[in-house]
């Protein structure tokens, strides 16, 4: 790999880290907000 | 101390004292750790001058600059020599040496020394780049000023 | 009661339970030895590697070990409700709290007596400064069993301490890690001026958890 | 998408989200590769935001654990807070890690060395993946509070211990170049304002980050809380002698649990 490959893959990396959680997050938040029974969340997991 | 709350069982008649003493124990403790009381314990790699004087046997890591001129590649990986300044050593490596690799770099070779402390056995070598950083055209100057010793 | 008394007491009462129950002596120790015999499958012993690495070894299965002593510690205090027992004899927080790192450590040190005589004799290790082993072996064991007695409370009560613990102490007592084993290095190379600073940072690492454990250990009992 | 974000947050987002591209536009295209080390110093851009925002997110967990400990200014929030700055922190700590070893690789020439810096690094890792499975066993509420707080504190001497280990002792790793101890930056001014740059929207998005995970938070504990209202009603309701809800509070890994149905929630746990 090149030096700018590295570079990539480290950008690449900071940006997928961020958008995951940032994801993650609103799929915690959707979760939430819904009020789902404990059985839809058993189901869900 | 802010690590005991209100709620703890009060200490037992004038036992205080115990507690005053084990914050200050604290506070000494991590005072001293910052004030850097364990400097130089943790030596990553030694300098070619600490090398040459220990001449220890056994694996270690060698830290210095690599003399201009002295690389020549072999069959199996290169020689060269490096410096810290005061000593210069011989370095055989066996293997490809990373893409920094260059005249004035700063390595850390990891190897052992061969029989009679003639040169350095290596069989990795990495560079130990500066934390100084500037663009190709703005400055040539030797880019391996820096060793943190 | 005088400090040294009550803490002179939970120890006691530690140690005696030990005493009677035998685990560690049953459990601990044959589970410490396995360790150093995995070691010596994993390592071929016969190119010198085993004597080489031997200190590194022997404090990984001495930490290893220290967990279980730990969960031991506490898993006394969780039958019959033990615990609540120790909560309400009005001992101060810190006697408790000193008292079961004593035992612990005692423990640990009857333990490393032992696997110590198991690394020399198997894994064919020379020693020549046994004062240097004695005195870093002491200063880590009491910062082990500082750290160990202190996240053992943090956990004690958790349905998942067994795994919480080691998750816990193991990267916290990584210097004592790293200094045992550098100052056993140098104390079976016979150089004790290599070892003086690793015993310093043992001794630094002992102090400072000793201090947390005493400030904090009473809320944490009262809420384990 | 989600309705529940304040304006002030989305905003803080946004602006988050232009500096972050400037940063990438800056730091990719703009900025002159370094001497030595060509295009691949490009990755400090990242790897020391990362990391100075892992140090920011432990602090304000240990800042807001002490003050959760402090009896004066016990809040449920600090212990909120303290839990969410410790999750991004573990995040950032794990991405400069990522990111360090990309760096180190065409540098150095090895994607790890044991050195103090890269080893304390990975202890500080572990020690705040600790503090987070502490946060997440169930627990009362200000008990469980009150042991990550100490859990917290406790871990937190390990920042400056990695901050100053390539001060302290002889690493692989170059000492700080802005804050190292002759405070004299040996670093060219275009690249120098790149970095700062780079701190200040890693900055804004610690911020935004925190604003979210700390809502997020709170929806969840007042969601736990109301069923937690609701078991202890149909479990009084039905009659069971069994009372101490302490051990089984809700919570299995993201911080529910089945506590919603009282038959779940009662089926004995023995300590």
């Amino acid at each position: 790999m090149s030096d700018a490959g590295f570079v990539v893959a480290g950008y690449v990396i900071t940006a997928v880290v961020l958008i995951a959680y940032i994801g993650w997050m609103a799929a915690r938040f959707r979760r939430v907000r819904r009020g789902l029974t404990e059985e839809e969340l058993e189901r869900w997991r | 101390m802010a690590v005991i709350p209100e709620s703890a069982p009060a200490p037992a008649r004038g036992r205080r004292w115990i507690y005053v003493v084990a914050a200050l124990l604290c506070v000494g403790a991590i005072a001293f750790l910052l004030l850097g009381g364990l400097r130089g314990n943790i030596v990553y790699f030694r300098t070619v001058s600490e090398a040459v004087q220990e001449n220890d046997t056994g694996r270690l890591r060698l830290a210095g600059e690599v003399v201009p001129g002295s690389i020549s590649e072999t069959d199996d990986g290169v020689t060269f020599e490096v410096t810290d300044g005061n000593e210069t050593v011989a370095v055989v490596h066996r293997g490809d040496p990373p893409d920094l690799f260059a005249e004035g770099a700063p390595v850390v070779a990891e190897g052992e020394w061969d029989d009679g402390f003639a040169a350095f056995q290596s069989d990795r070598i990495l560079i130990n780049h500066g934390n100084e950083y500037s663009p190709p055209d703005v400055s040539s100057e030797d880019p391996s000023a820096e060793h943190p010793s | 009661m005088s400090l040294a008394r009550e803490v002179w007491l939970v120890a006691g009462k530690d140690l005696r339970v030990e005493a009677r129950s035998r685990v560690t002596l049953n459990q601990v120790l044959p589970f410490g030895a396995v360790v150093l015999l995995l070691f010596a499958f994993a390592l071929d012993p016969d190119r010198g590697l085993l004597s080489e690495v031997a200190p590194g070894l022997f404090w990984v299965a001495v930490l290893l070990a220290a967990v279980l002593a730990v969960s031991r510690s506490f898993a006394v205090e969780a039958e019959h409700g033990a615990i609540d027992g120790l909560r309400l004899s009005g001992l101060d927080g810190a006697s408790v709290f000193l008292g079961k790192t004593l035992a612990i450590a005692v423990q640990l040190l009857l333990l490393e007596l032992v696997l110590g005589i198991g690394v020399v004799v198997f894994y064919d290790t020379a020693v020549r400064s046994v004062a240097v082993l004695v005195l870093a072996g002491v200063a880590a064991t009491v910062g082990i069993a500082a750290t160990g007695t202190l996240f053992g409370v943090l956990a004690a009560g958790l349905r998942t301490r067994e795994t919480l613990v080691p998750l816990l102490l193991l990267p916290i007592v990584a210097p004592v890690m790293l200094g045992a084993t550098r100052a056993f290095e140098a104390g079976l190379d016979g150089v004790p001026s290599e070892a003086w600073p690793w015993v310093q940072l043992l001794a630094l690492f002992a102090v400072l958890y000793l201090g947390v454990g005493v400030l904090a250990f009473g809320s944490l009992l009262e809420d384990a | 998408m989600i309705s529940l974000a304040r304006p002030a947050v989305n905003a803080l987002g946004l602006l988050t989200l232009v500096a972050l591209f400037v940063l990438a536009v800056l730091a990719l295209g703009v900025v002159p590769p370094d001497a030595v080390q060509g295009d691949a110093q490009r990755l400090m851009y990242v790897h020391v935001p990362a990391a100075w925002l892992a140090y920011l997110a432990f602090f304000v967990t240990a800042v807001s654990s002490a003050l959760y400990l402090w009896p004066r200014t016990r809040q449920p929030g600090w212990d909120l807070l303290a839990g969410s700055s410790a999750e991004i922190g573990v995040i950032f700590t794990g991405l400069t890690l990522v990111l360090g070893s990309l760096w180190g690789r065409p540098v150095w020439g090895a994607w790890w060395v044991w050195d103090a810096r890269l080893v304390t690094t990975a202890v500080l890792f572990f020690l705040y993946l600790g503090y987070l499975a502490l946060r997440r066993v169930p627990a009362d509420p200000d008990v469980r509070a009150r042991r990550a707080a100490i859990a917290a504190l406790i871990a937190f001497v390990d920042v400056p211990i990695v901050h100053f280990s390539v001060n302290w002792w002889r690493t692989l790793h170059q000492e700080a170049t802005v804050f190292n101890p002759d405070l004299d930056a040996q670093i060219e001014g275009s690249m120098a304002w790149t970095l700062l740059f780079a701190v200040v929207a890693f900055t804004l998005a610690y911020g935004y980050l925190m604003a979210r995970r700390v809502q997020l938070a709170r929806l969840e504990e007042g969601r736990e809380e109301r069923e937690l209202d609701a078991a202890i009603a149909a479990r009084v309701a039905s009659g069971s002698e069994r009372t101490d809800l302490e051990d089984r509070v809700p919570g299995e890994g993201t911080g529910k649990g089945n506590i919603g149905d009282p038959a779940v929630a009662g089926a004995g746990e023995h300590r």
